[in-house]
């Protein structure tokens, strides 16, 4: 138990919410309710896990909310142009590789910092999808696009099997394969990584499409829901990405990623929005209680790592 | 001052100058009436309370960090100062904005010094927490200066000119000389350039990391304070949604005027121009009925560009310089550190 | 052994390399011959390194040859470099602290499942206990490499080096930050190296090493070939002539120096995580050596004493009276200077320029007419001190500190140890990395500084220093003081008696 | 340093320095050519509902003959006080705005006064100042409509469950607060009970997330509420993928009738909406304008606030065909 508690310490936050909500609320462990949760968790998942290997990197990409929306827009207005589905997504994906492509050589080639780059990206691939949807909604009604939430592939909704699908993916390329580890290699020390002659570009390029089509496939799952696009959708989804990774406990220096942790962190930080809002509570309530929740998350893991030390090493910059 | 001059250590301080320059050249034939006295006053009014912020923004970024709960403490320090000004009217006004500025610094400081939460992390959660308290203070509905107050001197912080200038840009100024003498001619500024550059030799200069932090963030928090003076007297109200994204713009300015994310160098001079750059750049964009959608993608593109120009600079310069451009990893420490 | 008869297995001829303003290497030749272990030495700046780094494809030559085995070798990668068998061992490790051993020895040669991709794990692990077994010694390949001291670091970069089939192995300075015994293993290991058949190219500044293990040495100086001759045909004096151009005489020397009264004493301290019960005793201009294995505590000590560790148990005295820093500002306060045994990563500030790197120990001290600014002029009069007290080598107090050479980086530092008032210097490897000139002017730094009066506590791990330079040596082992030696007990073999089998060594002549 | 420091001020004096040079910006613009000015200060581009505003607007302005310039605040109060102060500036006779934020509209009601420049609010809310007329859509009178419906329309189903719930916008937006309070006030004199009010910020995706989460609380509402058309066709969206009807399980009406509510209402995929007529609006404003600039008195609705209503109307599956 203290095994797997160490291994995942959200566990522990997450069983205390879980019995606070079942016992303050009639309706949280209701079935209906945890499948709600659950959903909503798995959808913020799937772009969280590719934002985990942008952080174990050390890096960000705070592009991801615009590219949500863009891609929502191009894969409706491609329906309503009389595209099929499938090929609708498939253009929506390849616009999210495209922006991905297009952060990746800015930051490598050009060598802006990645938290400038993507965030001059946040503001042009938002102004893009609000030219190219030119301020409509691009309003669909496509089986095929609400496949994606709505579907129930041996009864389990789509989006928990395609988070199952990434997290196992995710966690089986993050530690077990090279890609990963060179990941972990680059964010551990990208100086011995361009040295030794790891292909550190491109594994950066290629991190930075992935978080793009993530990214695009977060806005498919969102215009699914809601069976449109237009140039207002994902504002502040990039925060939300990277909140979900950062309280599951990848470092944001880099080095270590936890797979596990980042769909733990979506579970737990959709379980308290659900139970907030099963509660009734305020908007205003539910930011605080985000907020306290990450510096919690993270100054819990400060002192457990103060304590663990006795000769003072330097304590590295988080925002470096 | 003799120093060794290199063209990239006058691009570091001058560059963004220099694009300024280029820019208020080309503005009278792109906008005809840009230097038009209204118009010029205008653009220097509207950007006092981000220059004024992005002053203190360079200090935390100058030792290492940021702090992203800026937009939360100015939404927070504006519906104080308006519930103040309510009570008391214009002298509580504008202690409630200084207090409420210094209380979220030193909130964020202790966060980061006594709980060792990364400072990414801890502002980032007070941000949320900041615009939460906002809200809850304005359930009512936004705090607003009433209109029958116009006479009073904090509502004309944001009007008035003193021979022409804009006030708040008067006070833009003077905290940038403020914060040039701070950062350039007394200790503490050189400690925390000495830190942002390597905290651990800073440790060993006798530099406390704690100290300095809390300097900073309290810093940051004092600067909000004051740019809410000239913000909420330009806009007259605030609720938890004031300035949403506030943060992400005070950085890019930071950054933008040549200050080195990464700590140890920082520029003031590049920070101030590059505030006004961003508010000539975005008045030339509205004034031609350039279409928001279109203005975001020219805003993208020139803050792409200064930095590419920063970027490859640094890429192409001597082999020294190289290694350390790209130190974002770490060396092994030696010895079973951890 | 290396024969002038076998063909050289690595050729280099008239190998130029030029930075803007610089010409690193300038036609240098250069030759391996295959199970050879063959020294290169020079002083800092002699062009070492770029040398290295052209073999492992990191700079590329302006002009001359390269023939690996008879063949022209042109890296342009350093993916180049690997596929052609030459291992680069750079002094600044590459390694990935938060990766596996394996991963980091395997790391961009994974051996992985065709079909699902995974990296074979059981393999990589199992190659990398067989690379250490060969090597001699043992390493979890399971463990991170944060969890490693610096010597095993080092053999992972040795296993490294030999898991892509290194015909050469290229080490820079492998010895700079092991101590003695760790020597010993690593010289062993290269032994090892050369019998299976392997070259070795050892870059080092120490010839005792050199002597130890090499077969040939070259020596470079100012980016030009000097010579190149069997170690049998040479001695350590004449490569010193040979590396500085010119005699260095007395290569440690001490002035004799009269001790004077206890500035320091340290009583039972106990502090960090294995100081133990330590007391030393320091008087005013006296060198006091601290010798001892790496890891035995010398870290722990300077900084319990310079206020960066919180004392546990004990007490300390600073000429008689009470003396408990809550920090590094209150030993500087009371005229206390340190210099961190890693220049690169707690000494310098790269960002800033030489002055203000020299004044960030004094800045309440350099208060202008306002009281609380600081003055520039008398910030010019601090540079301007100490650049001619210490012969700083700098274009200007604006040039930046990662501009200077090793040698004179230490300077500054020295500098800004001393501004706060010299009464004690705590100097921890004051000369590590740096050329034989530089040491020689150090030597001498601290020799004027006792002259002067202030008591000097030094920890070094180059036993010929501390023995030649101190008055005093304590020998620090697992965290105790297990030997004091001083006249002509201090021997290297009663320091490393102490140090390595922890018997106690007190030399008689221990007053108050 | 310090020369650096002057000549950056330097830069920025040259900016007020070369402006005072030229500086005969007439405060008084109308005789400076016969064709009148009007400024528009729009709330934001991106959303339908301001473009149509603008597009009524315009069309009103150059068939007077006038000439219209356009400025977007982009949702930033910051924006919205320089760029409606700026059209000031630039010697506009007469300015329309629909405010981001209502109570910021005293500066620019400040400079307007100081210039003679009449002030027309469109819609939103007028914030206390003392503009000249203010067009507003009856908002509580369209949340009561919306209740009205809803009650109708829950009886029809057949259902008797008395639990509905509302979706609100983000806590500072005045406007749609009205709208949550007329539909509140009279769902409840109607025997109902607004079981869950949460806000979703305006935005559909969290329109849909927290309709998920009201679902799972309360399966038994009858009837949901949302204070405009993206959360409530997002709200509509979430009931289907539970499995029900947003007409016949489930009434579900937004507030807007932005063309994605139409289009639903059409297809069944929600019940109704209530329609403001942007477009009208803003003809009205450009009317209300004319009559400012010629001094002639204006007739208001609500003389005290100086309102003039333009009419919601509800849209049901009934009438939609009648909506353009």
């Amino acid at each position: 138990m203290t095994a797997v508690l160490r291994r995942a310490p959200l566990l522990l936050p997450l069983l205390g919410t879980v019995v606070v909500l079942a016992v303050a609320t009639d309706s949280f462990l209701t079935g209906a309710n945890i499948e709600n949760v659950l959903v909503a968790a798995a959808i913020v998942a799937v772009p969280g896990l590719a934002m985990t290997f942008c952080l174990a990197m050390g890096e960000f990409d705070l592009s991801i909310g615009s590219t949500v929306s863009l891609a929502g827009v191009v894969c409706c207005s491609a329906i309503i142009a009389g595209q099929p589905a499938p090929v609708a997504m498939g253009i929506a994906l390849l616009v999210g590789a495209a922006i991905g492509l297009a952060n990746g050589l800015v930051i490598t080639k050009l060598g802006v910092t990645p938290f400038i780059a993507t965030l001059a990206t946040l503001v042009i691939v938002r102004g893009l999808s609000l030219a190219y949807s030119g301020g409509h909604d691009q309003i669909v009604s496509s089986a095929a696009l609400k496949y994606l939430v709505g579907g129930r592939p041996l009864g389990v909704p789509m989006p928990i099997v395609l988070a199952v699908v990434a997290t196992a993916a995710g966690w089986w390329a993050m530690n077990r394969t090279r890609f990963g580890r060179w990941v972990c290699a680059i964010g551990s020390n990208r100086e011995a990584a361009r040295v030794s002659g790891l292909p550190v570009d491109r594994v950066r390029i290629a991190v930075y499409v992935l978080v793009g089509v993530a990214g695009a496939g977060w806005g498919l799952l969102i215009s699914s829901q809601l069976q449109k696009g237009n140039g207002q959708l994902g504002m502040g989804f990039e925060l939300d990405a990277i909140t979900v990774v950062v309280i599951g406990g990848t470092a944001l220096l880099g080095g270590r990623a936890s797979i596990v942790g980042t769909v733990l962190g979506a579970v737990l930080i959709e379980t308290i929005r659900n139970g907030l809002n099963l509660l009734n509570t305020p908007p205003a309530y539910q930011r605080i209680s985000v907020g306290l929740l990450l510096i919690a998350a993270l100054a819990i893991r400060g002192i457990r790592r103060a304590e663990a030390r006795t000769l003072p090493v330097p304590v590295p910059e988080a925002a470096r | 001052m003799k120093s060794s001059t290199s063209l990239g250590s006058l691009w570091d301080t001058w560059g963004i100058t220099a694009i300024l320059v280029l820019l208020l050249a080309v503005a009278p034939v792109l906008t005809p009436d840009f230097f038009s006295l209204d118009n010029a006053q205008s653009v220097l009014r509207e950007s006092a309370y981000l220059g004024i912020v992005a002053a203190g923004m360079t200090f935390a970024v100058a030792s290492g960090a940021f702090d992203l709960s800026v937009g939360g403490q100015l939404a927070l320090c504006s519906v104080v100062s308006l519930i103040g000004f309510a009570a008391g009217g214009t002298v509580l006004a504008i202690v409630a904005a200084l207090a409420t500025g210094l209380a979220c610094g030193l909130l964020n400081a202790s966060l980061i010094t006594r709980l060792s939460v990364p400072p990414f992390v801890a502002t980032l959660g007070t941000l949320f927490v900041f615009r939460g308290l906002s809200y809850i203070l304005t359930q009512d509905g936004p705090k607003t200066l009433p209109y029958d107050q116009i006479g009073s001197p904090f509502v004309k912080i944001g009007g008035l000119n003193v021979a022409g200038v804009p006030v708040p840009f008067v006070i833009m100024v003077g905290v940038f000389a403020a914060a040039w003498l701070l950062l350039r001619r007394t200790a503490t500024g050189r400690r925390v350039l000495a830190y942002g550059s390597s905290p651990e030799a800073a440790r060993f200069c006798g530099i406390s990391a704690n100290r300095l932090r809390l300097f900073v963030f309290a810093l940051v928090g004092v600067s909000v304070g004051i740019a809410t003076l000239t913000y909420i007297t330009r806009v007259w109200t605030a609720d938890g949604s004031a300035q949403d994204g506030f943060e992400l713009k005070v950085i890019a300015a930071v950054v933008l005027g040549g200050t080195s994310l990464k700590g140890g160098k920082a520029t003031l001079i590049g920070t101030f121009s590059a505030v006004l750059l961003i508010s000539v750049l975005n008045d030339m964009l509205v004034s031609e009925g350039v279409p928001s959608a279109y203005q975001r993608i020219v805003l993208g593109g020139v803050l792409i560009v200064a930095l590419t120009i920063d970027g490859l600079r640094t890429r192409f310069a001597a082999p020294g310089s190289l290694r350390r451009a790209l130190s974002g990893g770490r060396t092994p420490q030696p010895g079973p550190a951890r | 052994m290396a024969d002038s008869s076998t063909p050289a297995l690595l050729r280099v001829d008239g190998l130029t390399v030029e930075f803007p303003g610089v010409r690193a290497l300038d036609g240098v030749h250069f030759d391996v011959a295959a199970g050879e272990v063959h020294a290169l030495v020079g002083e800092n700046g002699a062009g070492k390194s770029t040398l290295l780094k052209v073999l492992g494809g990191l700079h590329q030559p302006s002009a001359g040859t390269i023939g690996l085995a008879e063949r022209p070798y042109r890296p342009r990668r350093p993916a180049d470099a690997t596929h052609a068998g030459i291992a680069v061992i750079y002094q600044e490790f590459n390694l990935y602290p938060d990766l596996t051993v394996a991963e980091n020895v395997f790391s961009g040669r994974e051996p992985f499942h065709r079909f699902h991709r995974g990296i074979r794990y059981a393999e990589i692990n199992r190659r990398a206990a067989e690379l250490f077994a060969t090597l001699g010694v043992r390493i979890d390949p399971t463990a991170p490499v944060s969890s490693l001291t610096v010597s095993e670091q080092q053999l992972v970069e040795i296993a490294k080096a030999l898991s892509v089939g290194g015909r050469i192995i290229v080490m820079d300075e492998p010895t700079a930050a092991l101590s003695a015994d760790e020597v010993t293993r690593l010289l062993d290991v290269v032994r090892r190296l050369r019998a299976e058949g392997r070259s070795v190219v050892y870059v080092s500044h120490r010839l005792d090493e050199v002597f130890a293990v090499a077969d040939r040495v070259t020596v470079l100086r100012d980016g030009r070939h000097v010579r190149t001759t069997a170690l049998a045909d040479t001695s350590p004096d004449e490569l010193v002539r040979l590396m500085v151009g010119r005699d260095v005489s007395a290569m440690f020397h001490r002035d004799d120096v009269a001790g004077g009264d206890v500035v320091l004493e340290l009583d039972q301290v106990s502090a960090g995580r294995q100081l133990r019960d330590v007391s030393i005793v320091v008087r005013a201009g006296e060198i006091v050596g601290i010798g001892g294995v790496a890891g035995a505590g010398q870290p722990e000590l300077s900084q319990v004493i310079f206020g960066a560790l919180p004392v546990k148990s004990g007490r300390m005295l600073l000429s008689g009276a009470d003396y408990r820093p809550k920090g590094p500002d209150d030993a500087m306060k009371a005229g206390i200077g340190f210099l961190h045994e890693d220049r690169k990563a707690a000494g310098i500030l790269p960002d800033l320029s030489v002055r203000h790197n020299l004044t960030v120990s004094v800045l309440d001290k350099v208060r202008g007419l306002f009281g609380r600014l600081l003055s520039p002029a008398g910030e010019l009069g601090v540079f301007d001190t100490f650049r001619k007290r210490l012969a700083i080598r700098t274009t200007g107090p604006d040039q930046l500190i990662g501009q200077l050479s090793g040698g004179n980086q230490q300077k500054v530092l020295f500098g800004r140890a001393l501004a706060p008032g010299g009464r004690l210097l705590i100097l921890n490897e004051p000369t590590r990395g740096v050329d034989i000139g530089a040491k020689v002017e150090i030597h001498h730094l601290i020799n004027e500084i006792t002259a002067d009066g202030a008591g000097v506590v030094m920890i070094s791990s180059d036993l010929p220093e501390l023995l030649g330079i101190s008055d005093r040596v304590y020998v620090l082992a697992a965290g105790r003081i297990v030997g004091h030696l001083t006249g002509d007990d201090r021997t290297e073999e009663n320091v490393m008696r102490c140090a390595t089998t922890g018997q106690r060594v007190f030399s008689a002549t221990v007053s108050g | 340093m310090k020369s650096r420091i002057l000549v950056s001020l330097a830069v920025a004096g040259a900016l007020v320095t070369a402006g005072c040079s030229d500086s005969n910006a007439p405060s008084d613009n109308q005789n400076g050519s016969d064709k009148v000015v009007v400024g528009f200060s729009v709330y934001d581009m991106q959303y339908e509902f301001f473009q149509k505003m603008e597009k009524g607007t315009r069309e009103a302005a150059t068939a007077k003959g006038w000439e219209f310039k356009l400025h977007d605040e982009k949702s930033d109060e910051n924006e919205m006080v320089t760029g409606a102060q700026a059209l000031i500036d630039s010697g506009v006779d007469v300015l329309i705005i629909s405010p981001f934020k209502p109570s910021a509209l005293g500066p620019i009601i400040a400079k307007a006064k100081a210039k003679g420049v009449p002030v027309i609010v469109d819609d939103i809310g007028g914030g206390g100042a003392p503009y000249d007329a203010i067009v507003i859509s009856d908002n509580a009178g369209g949340g009561k409509l919306a209740a009205e419906f809803m009650a109708k329309q829950i009886a029809a189903n057949g259902k008797t469950g008395k639990n509905v719930a509302s979706i609100t916008c983000e806590p500072s937006a005045v406007y749609a607060a009205r709208r949550n309070a007329g539909f509140k006030a009279e769902i409840e004199k109607l025997g109902f009970k607004v079981v869950a009010e949460l806000s979703g910020n305006s935005k559909a995706e969290e329109g849909y997330k927290v309709m998920k989460d009201i679902l799972a609380k309360n399966p038994d509402v009858t009837g949901v509420f949302s204070c405009n058309d993206p959360m409530g066709v997002a709200a509509a969206n979430a009931v289907k993928d539970a499995g029900k009807d947003p007409v016949k399980d489930i009434v579900t009406v937004g507030f807007n009738a932005d063309p994605e509510a139409i289009t639903a209402i059409k297809a069944n995929g929600l019940a109704a909406t209530v329609a403001q007529d942007p477009a009208a609006m803003g003809a009205l404003t450009v009317k209300l304008a004319d009559q400012a600039l010629a001094k002639t008195a204006l007739t208001f609705d609500n003389a005290a606030e100086r309102e003039v209503y333009n009419p919601v109307q509800l849209i049901s599956k009934e009438n939609v065909d009648t909506v353009k």
